[in-house]
């Protein structure tokens, strides 16, 4: 694929189809699910068309170019002087027309298909026993990082309404909520209803299906599908502000199985470092007045400077959930890292968080610590992660902490991964 | 060759630029501040301030430019035109009732500096207008010997800025006092104000309509009359205060964060107007 | 400010006057003469005006053409930081921004303006003073745009909200700084320039023809342009509403756009395109209808299809009213609309297909004659047809949803503006220039210009069709290696600057061209054989345009004039161009005089703009401008009094020929050509 | 209501016609004038009354009947709509069928109705 | 308020006629109609794409009053009716002006067009004050969509009114120092045609703006 490309660059046109890299992961003629199968299976076959009447018009400039040029003008050497022809007028009027209604008609079709959905049940299994889901997930932008809601209680949606005010800030709690990657099922239909909590963002997978935008104060159906286990590459595609360029997302589809076990461990609380639990029991009861702290482990530091740094902002359930009272953030929200490091990036999936090895990539999540904005320009503290000034050694003990909070993805998503 | 016109312009830029220091250090500025364009120091009331030397900027650039170009500088015309000498000015003809806008210009702002900030901004644009138009006046009708000449120049300056500022000038006094008057009254009583209001205006014109030969005396009385009567209401609809208005639930709350942002609604219209 | 308009002294009785003394004395008296700078400043001369905006235009086109080259400098090779994020997002919404309303519309209001008047043989637009106005104002509000990347700090306070500027992100919360502001009233005060042009060209061409010009005797061009300033009329005040809608957002927290009260953030969107939409046609329209006329030009056959030509750019300028949602195929609609906004877009293919097959009829068995302004029209033909193809592709919503925002649509409207645009535009000054100048650009420098032009668009935007389709997102200021955007992009990156060659051959060519002229015969009125009314006075156009009025009795009044049809189909000559066309030395023709006031109002605009986002006091100083301006002008009399007195030498560029002409000093005393020339003239002054 | 019949309602003895330029244009006389004005104010005292009177399911498209009749009025007799060039009206209803329709999708698909 | 420029625009092009004695009276254009007065028309078309944008983003948040007054709390009808008709009455009194003058009364003239300016201020003084009132009852420009809307939309035909209430003055200036003559009629009426316009806009804007409120 690739040598091909030296050839095609001489016929740009040409090169329109065979642009498809090996590894281009967001290109959008190389369909993984349903929908964006539909959507190819639609263009394809137009572009033929338009390469067709591209090509005429062209092949006729051409031809006249060859035929009728000349150099110079002669007295007296005029052609027949035509004002016009009706029935060629009305042919190119009409074929044009007849194109363009088989068009129309196909696409019709297409759109209806695309904008309905279908009721499924996935039994899962929660804290509460098994339920029927229909695979659903909201799904908010907001300044620079895509957040993931899962409600398996189908009522609570009932309570997303679009009345006043921006809803998307004051969402229903739900069963998981994850940010960057949205993970889900394969061979299903998932819904995705997309708000925002700020500007208008667009989210996009591209293998999986066209894109959507988040806009505020709106609730937009969506929906998704994946052919296959596997990891998808995104990216937010409406302008919305500085680091618009570095808002990125994955979509980690996995086996009904696979999906289960994702599921069940994130329904459960963040883990407490060995060692901590006294410390964190103490700490919430004490309601802020001072405790005395663990020193013994990184992680057991790393808890302790977290609550102190980056629990107004961080949510981390079943340890700051009763003191977290959202954060200072003009959408009024940051990343839940209830169960950061079951994801493979971070920080609006522009880095790694694991090495190909297998092993965590200290380096980008410490470089993050240090000073979120190197990394991702932002208009901190208002819109997105401010440079806290913290210690190294801080740091060292927070990425300690980090990576408890697992689990640990699986492999060969660590392997698909690799956005940097 | 100094002329008439820049000699006037360039007094009025003089004494523009002195009342903006004097104004810049009593509204409460510090040393050199008013001095150095409230670079080096601060100066009190910036909006007075920045309109007195603007003025003085304005009339000082006039000046300037009549006497680099020779405007209206009988002497130069002469030589132009190859004549020994100069014909002679002419005096004023017309009695000017600016010297008393101006005096009651100068009062308003003294009073309004101590009473309202309201009255001193009236009061200062009373006293721009009258500067400018008797100046104006002043140089125009010593530009040439033509006193029809003269008046043409006039008008040629004056005009485009006196026909607007009459034109809002009128609607101003009239909106504002109709609008005071029925601020004033019950709501059913601004209804009915409303009523007789137009209906007095609507109907005296139906009737001059009718009676085109009434008086011209009585016809102008009658005018007058009814001119102060809106005035007159206005100005007791101001000193009336506003009826008290019945406030939403939450109204408090909205009027007191609303407050800066209304007026500038407001004054967007008025702006337009502008 | 006509201070000293002629104060006459008292001067004794008999004294004669010596010649000179007529002149006013003093600089502030109404504007008068015909040479220097001040002669330009002051004009309301239709031709004087058109020269301007192109010129203003090209110089807003070294800005937008120089911060693309920094666009493209920065996305040459991944993870590059030539600019940051924050300036990358201002530089390409001043791209945008100011390649639209700052390049192409200008450079199509310098045709509208030169040729209007010319086509339909009438010797200036309706109201000449307006029309200076909005010249001016439309220049200092794209000054005022521009001078927000200069206020406040070298690439601070820019527009960073994208050329849509889609809510909220336009608010103060997501975008402090004071760009936006300056977009909003920047295009708020350029908009109404186009407002009054547009009234000022709409009765231009329905009530100035000369005599026999009916409507469908009016070139395509003039029918272009004509239905470009319908949209405008009606186009500009919707995005008034909008704009006005952001600027009390901004500046007085009004709740337009605001989701946290619940308003809806689409309300711009759709104000936006209903604008936007038309927006496009008015850009590629006049384009259409230069390449309209130079194609017959150059093939030696008429126009294929006049009429239709006309009616398919009517048709195209309705249904550009209905289409205006396909920009937000995935904003959330709701599938009725997308689907009926997916249809009517396609639909515009139809008219917009016709056109192309005419004109390639024209062409059809006729003489080709491949020059530059040849090159440019084909030029426009073929690329033209890229952009419209992939335009079709995404009016297929489902498609769409893959494509928008991608770079894709990026190649898209490059190829429609750029290779559809402005090729025309070129197209139209290398036919035109010879009118407006009185010398040919060279042919050698202009074939150079259009290959580079045409080889490095390709090159800059074909390739950005696959990036896009590999999925590159627009308005991004950086991008990773590894999604396979590398190769590409360092191509289009190259091709930038072989465009920016191309363009800088064509400034060369401007200066060699004028060199060179000087050792060559004048063109004379008609260098290319030509069809139009404009072509039938002297080059470069005389101040007065037409000697007297044409009577006309055809399309291509001027080319029937030359030439015959035998009934067998043969064309035979009956006469020359020289021949036939006007010598344009009439003299004493009476004219619009120049005026203060156009520029006095105009300049009163962006103080009020300043005054609004820095301090009202600036919005006092503005706003007497503006009415001082407005009525300084109404108490000005159109005419210049003066004139009457015959002290003035109102009547064209004769000056190197002072004494009157005898035989068009007769024409105007003959009583009908005379009188036809005065109420021509006396009409013109009204503006 | 035709204008005629307004016009009659109008009471002699309003300001003489006699004084009308018959030459200049062919504008209506001043009792025609009247007689609209009196008819608009008709309607729009009607109009108030739906303000205290319930006119029910008529609610809105009486408003909506009574200001179409009054805008019609004034385009056609004040503003001489139906005595002058036919271009005049065509500029003017280019722009207000192309407002009306233009936004009268936006509103729709905005969902404007729902929520009516 | 740059909008109102554009009113300026036209008063100016409007005025313009009176001060060229020899266009008022002699139009020659191709199509036999005046220029200014088509201009004007072409300017009124597109000024129905303005209002139709302030009166449809009016329309979209009428219901949107969040915690502040909703419109038919707070609407005053009978004093908004009063004020209608003195909008609809000065229509009446600028033709009965275009009238004086095509007859050459030039006294009449005058009268009727101060009556009409002079309407027209009572107007804007009931929209000043019915603004004030609002805003004292707690409807801010900032409160809600609604309000954000409902003053925008009224701002702006109170704006035009005002300016045209500046045309009316300077067209009485003018005539008071001669130089509106008989031949100037058509700048009456132009000027004229924009007012005509102005009230039309208000004919909409009481009926759907005020007196729906009720309904819906
Ligand atoms: C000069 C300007 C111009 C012109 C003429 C056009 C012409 C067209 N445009 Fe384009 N467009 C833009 C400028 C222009 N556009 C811009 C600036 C944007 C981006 C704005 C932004 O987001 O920043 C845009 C975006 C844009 C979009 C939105 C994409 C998105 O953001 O998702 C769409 C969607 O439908 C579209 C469609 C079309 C169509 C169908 C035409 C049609 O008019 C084209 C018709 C022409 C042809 C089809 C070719 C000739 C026809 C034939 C040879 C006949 C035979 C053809 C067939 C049978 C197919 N355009
Ligand atoms: C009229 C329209 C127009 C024109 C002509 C161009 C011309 C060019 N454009 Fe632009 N472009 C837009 C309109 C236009 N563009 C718009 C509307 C956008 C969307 C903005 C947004 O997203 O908000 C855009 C966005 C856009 C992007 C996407 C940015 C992004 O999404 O991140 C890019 C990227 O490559 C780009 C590149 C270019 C290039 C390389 C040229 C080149 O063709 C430019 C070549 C020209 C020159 C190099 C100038 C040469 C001039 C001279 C030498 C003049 C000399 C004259 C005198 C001295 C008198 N443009
Ligand atoms: C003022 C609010 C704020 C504070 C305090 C804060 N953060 Fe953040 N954090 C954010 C926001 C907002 C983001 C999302 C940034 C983005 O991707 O653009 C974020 C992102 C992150 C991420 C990446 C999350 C992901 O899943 O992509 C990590 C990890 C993180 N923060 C850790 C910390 C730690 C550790 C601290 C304390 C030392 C901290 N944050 C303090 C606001 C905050
Ligand atoms: Cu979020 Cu772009
Ligand atoms: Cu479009």
């Amino acid at each position: 694929m690739r040598r091909l490309r030296l050839p095609a660059a001489l016929l740009s046109v040409v090169a329109f189809v065979a642009g498809c890299a090996d590894d281009a992961e967001l290109d959008t003629l190389k369909p993984e699910g349903e929908y964006s199968e539909q959507i190819d299976n639609l263009i394809d076959p137009i572009f033929i068309v338009a390469f067709l009447v591209f090509f005429l018009i062209l092949g006729l400039t051409l031809f006249m170019w060859a035929k009728y040029r000349v150099t110079e003008y002669e007295e007296g050497d005029w052609p027949e002087q035509v004002h016009g022809k009706t029935s060629w007028e009305i042919g190119w009027t009409f074929i044009p027309f007849a194109i363009m209604a088989a068009i129309g008609a196909f696409t019709w079709i297409l759109l209806s298909d695309l904008n309905a959905t279908e009721a499924n049940a996935l039994p899962i299994q929660t804290a509460e026993g098994e339920v029927m889901w229909d695979p659903h997930v909201v799904v908010v932008g907001q300044q620079w990082w895509w957040e993931y809601r899962y409600y398996f209680d189908a009522d609570k949606l009932e309570e997303l309404d679009d009345a006043n005010g921006n809803p998307a800030k004051d969402l229903p709690p739900a069963d998981i909520v994850t940010a960057g990657q949205l993970v889900m099922p394969i061979g299903e239909e998932v819904e995705l209803t997309i708000t925002s909590r700020d500007v208008i963002h667009s989210h996009w997978i591209p293998a999986l299906n066209g894109k959507r935008d988040a806009v505020p104060g709106r609730f937009s159906p969506w929906k998704i599908q994946a052919n296959d286990p596997g990891l998808y590459f995104g990216q937010c595609t409406e302008f919305c502000g500085l680091s618009h360029s570095r808002m990125r997302m994955q979509a980690v589809a996995l086996t009904p199985e696979d999906f289960q076990e994702w599921v069940t461990a994130q329904l459960a609380d963040a883990e407490t470092p060995p060692g901590a639990e006294a410390w964190l029991e103490a700490y919430r009861a004490a309601d802020g007045s001072e405790v005395e702290a663990p020193e013994a482990t990184g992680a057991q530091r790393g808890l302790v400077a977290f609550t102190q740094n980056c629990a107004s902002c961080h949510l981390v359930q079943g340890v700051n959930d009763l003191t977290y009272d959202g954060a200072t953030q003009v959408s009024g929200a940051a990343p839940n890292l209830t169960h950061f490091a079951s994801r493979t990036t971070l920080a609006g999936g522009i880095l790694d968080l694991y090495n190909p090895d297998g092993t965590l990539n200290r380096n980008n999540l410490e470089s993050w610590l240090r000073n979120p904005e190197a990394i991702k320009a932002n208009a901190a503290p208002e819109r997105g992660m401010p440079n806290l000034g913290l210690s190294e050694e801080t740091i060292d003990d927070l990425v300690d902490y980090l990576e408890t909070l697992g689990p640990r993805p699986s492999d060969e998503m660590i392997a698909a991964t690799q956005v940097d | 060759m100094l002329t008439t016109g820049f000699k006037t312009f360039f007094g009025w830029a003089l004494l523009a630029v002195f009342a903006s220091l004097v104004y810049g250090w009593v509204s409460g500025g510090g040393g050199v501040g008013p001095l150095s364009l409230g670079w080096k120091g601060g100066v009190g009331d910036h909006a007075g301030y920045g309109i007195l030397l603007w003025g003085g900027v304005i009339f000082g650039a006039l000046g300037a430019l009549l006497v680099s170009f020779r405007d209206a500088d009988a002497e130069a015309a002469a030589h132009h035109r190859g004549m020994n000498s100069a014909p002679a000015g002419q005096r004023p003809l017309d009695a000017s009732y600016w010297p008393l806008v101006a005096a009651l210009g100068a009062a308003t702002t003294v009073v309004g500096l101590v009473v309202s900030q309201i009255l001193f901004v009236v009061g200062i644009v009373l006293c721009g207008a009258a500067a400018f138009e008797w100046a104006t006046y002043a140089w125009a009708d010593m530009a040439t010997g033509d006193p029809d000449a003269n008046r043409e120049l006039r008008n040629r300056i004056m005009l485009p800025m006196e026909v607007p500022m009459l034109g809002f000038a009128a609607i101003g006094v009239i909106v504002v006092s109709v609008s005071r008057i029925f601020l004033a009254v019950s709501a059913n009583g601004a209804v009915l104000v409303a009523i007789v209001v137009a209906s007095l205006i609507f109907f005296g014109a139906v009737l001059l309509n009718f009676k085109p030969d009434l008086p011209k005396n009585l016809v102008a009385g009658v005018a007058m009359l009814g001119l102060v009567g809106v005035l007159g209401g206005g100005i007791w609809g101001i000193a009336a205060g506003e009826r008290d208005f019945h406030h939403g639930e939450e109204g408090e709350e909205h009027s007191e964060e609303g407050e800066g942002h209304s007026d500038e609604g407001e004054g967007h219209s008025d702006e337009g107007e502008g | 400010m006509a201070i000293t308009e002629e104060p006459p002294l008292e001067l004794e009785a008999g004294d004669p006057l010596p010649e000179y003394a007529e002149q006013p004395l003093g600089v502030l008296t109404r504007p008068s003469g015909n040479t220097g700078i001040a002669s330009w400043l002051f004009t309301v001369d239709h031709k004087r005006i058109g020269i301007m905006y192109g010129v203003f235009a090209m110089f807003f086109f070294l800005i937008g053409g120089l911060e693309a080259l920094a666009i493209r400098i920065q996305l040459a090779v991944p993870g590059n930081d030539f600019l940051s994020a924050e300036t990358y997002n201002q530089v390409f919404t001043t791209h945008g921004v100011t390649m639209i309303f700052l390049v192409i519309m200008p450079l199509a209001a310098a045709f509208a303006n030169y040729l209007i008047p010319l086509q339909i043989g009438a010797r200036d637009v309706a109201f000449p003073r307006m029309n200076a106005l909005s010249l001016w104002v439309w220049f200092f509000g794209g000054l005022f745009l521009c001078s927000s990347v200069i206020i406040g700090g070298w690439w601070e306070n820019a527009p960073d909200g994208g050329w849509f500027n889609y809510a909220p992100n336009h608010g103060v919360a997501f975008s402090p700084s004071k760009g936006i502001d300056f977009y909003a009233i920047g295009l708020q005060i350029t908009g109404i320039g186009s407002l009054v042009s547009a009234v000022n060209l709409i009765v231009t061409c329905l009530n100035m023809r000369a005599k026999g010009m009916t409507l469908f005797r009016m070139p395509v061009l003039t029918w272009m342009l004509l239905i470009t300033q319908f949209l405008l009329l009606f186009a500009v005040p919707v995005i008034t509403v909008a704009l006005f809608f952001l600027m009390f957002d901004r500046l007085y927290d009004a709740n337009f756009f605001n989701p946290d009260a619940g308003s809806d953030p689409l309300l711009w969107q759709h104000l936006f395109w209903i604008f936007g939409h038309p927006e496009v046609y008015i850009l590629i329209l006049p384009s259409f209808g230069i390449i309209s006329e130079v194609i017959p030009v150059f093939s030696r056959k008429p126009i294929f299809g006049y009429k239709v030509m006309v009616f398919s750019g009517i048709a195209i300028g309705f249904m550009g009213w209905g289409v205006w949602a396909h920009h937000m195929f995935v904003s959330g609609l709701g599938p009725i609309s997308v689907t009926a906004f997916s249809m009517s877009t396609m639909l515009i293919a139809v008219p917009t297909g016709v056109k192309i097959f005419n004109w390639l009829a024209t062409m059809l068995g006729g003489r080709l004659k491949f020059n530059t302004a040849m090159l440019f029209a084909v030029g426009v033909v073929s690329m033209f047809t890229i952009g419209g193809l992939s335009g079709v592709t995404h009016a297929v919503a489902p498609a769409d949803t893959q494509q928008t925002d991608t770079y894709y649509i990026v190649a898209h409207f490059h190829y429609v503006i750029f290779g559809g645009a402005l090729l025309g535009i070129f197209a139209g000054f290398y036919f035109w220039w010879p009118k407006a100048f009185g010398y040919k650009l060279n042919e050698r420098w202009g074939k150079w210009n259009f290959w580079l032009q045409i080889v490095g668009f390709n090159l800059t935007f074909g390739p950005m069709h696959i990036l896009g389709l590999q999925g590159m997102s627009r308005r991004i200021d950086t991008y990773s290696e590894g999604f396979g955007f590398e190769l590409w992009n360092l191509v289009a990156s190259v091709g930038a600057f072989v465009i920016f060659l191309g363009v800088l051959i064509f400034v060369i060519n401007i200066f060699v061209s004028q060199r060179q002229a000087k050792h060559l015969p004048p063109v004379g009125p008609d260098p290319w054989d030509a069809r139009g009314l404009e072509w039938m006075t002297a080059s470069p156009t005389p101040e007065h345009n037409f000697d007297e009025e044409i009577e006309v009795q055809q399309v291509d009044e001027f080319w029937f004039r030359k030439y015959d049809i035998d009934d067998d189909g043969t064309v035979h000559r009956i006469a020359t161009g020289d021949e036939v066309a006007q010598p344009g030395t009439a003299t004493g023709v009476h004219l619009p005089a120049p005026s203060y006031w156009p520029m006095v109002l105009a300049a009163g605009l962006p103080f009020i703009g300043y005054g609004l986002i820095y301090n009202l006091w600036l919005c006092v100083l503005g706003g007497l401008l503006v009415a001082a301006g407005s009525f300084g002008w109404v108490f000005e009399p159109a005419d210049d009094p003066d004139a009457h007195h015959g002290g003035h030498d109102d009547h064209g560029d004769h000056d190197d020929d002072p004494d009157t002409d005898p035989e068009a000093a007769a024409a105007l005393d003959a009583p009908e050509g005379a009188d036809d020339v005065a109420i021509e003239s006396e009409e013109a002054p009204v503006g | 209501m035709s204008s005629e019949t307004l016009s009659d309602t109008v009471e002699a003895g309003m300001h003489d016609a006699d004084h009308h330029d018959a030459d200049h244009h062919h504008h209506p006389s001043d009792r025609k004038y009247v007689g609209i004005a009196i008819g608009l104010a008709i309607i729009t005292a009607v109009e108030v009354l739906t303000f205290y009177v319930d006119f029910g399911p008529l609610f809105i498209p009486s408003l909506l009947l009574m200001m179409f009749v009054k805008f019609y009025y004034v385009c056609g007799w004040f503003m001489h709509l139906k005595l002058d060039s036919p271009m005049f009206t065509k500029f003017f209803v280019a722009g207000l069928v192309l407002a009306a329709g233009v936004y009268v999708v936006m509103l729709s698909a905005s969902q404007l109705w729902d929520n009516i | 308020m740059v909008d109102s420029e554009v009113l300026d625009e036209q008063a100016v092009e409007a005025a313009d006629a009176s001060h060229s004695a020899k266009v008022g009276d002699h139009q020659p254009g191709s199509t036999g109609i005046s220029n200014q007065k088509l201009a004007m028309w072409a300017f009124l078309g597109s000024e129905c794409l303005l209002f139709g944008g302030l009166i449809s983003g009016y329309l979209l948040y009428r219901n949107n009053n969040q915690d502040g007054p909703a419109a038919a709390e707070i609407f005053d009808i009978p004093f908004t009716s009063v004020s209608s008709f003195v909008l609809l009455m000065s229509s009446l009194t600028m033709v009965l002006a275009l009238s004086a003058i095509t007859r050459g009364d030039h006294p009449r003239t005058r009268l009727w067009i101060l009556t009409t300016a002079l309407l027209g201020a009572v107007f804007i003084g009931g929209q000043v004050y019915e603004f004030t009132s609002f805003y004292r009852e707690g409807l801010g420009y900032t409160t809600s969509p609604f309000s954000s809307a409902f003053f925008t939309l009224t701002g702006f035909h109170g704006v035009h009114v005002s300016m045209g209430i500046v045309m009316l003055m300077s067209l009485y200036f003018s005539s008071v120092r001669g130089k509106l003559k008989t031949e100037n009629a058509e700048t009456v009426e132009i000027v004229g045609l924009y007012w005509h316009f102005v009230d039309v806009v208000w004919i909409f804007i009481f009926t759907v703006v005020y007196l729906m409120a009720k309904g819906i």
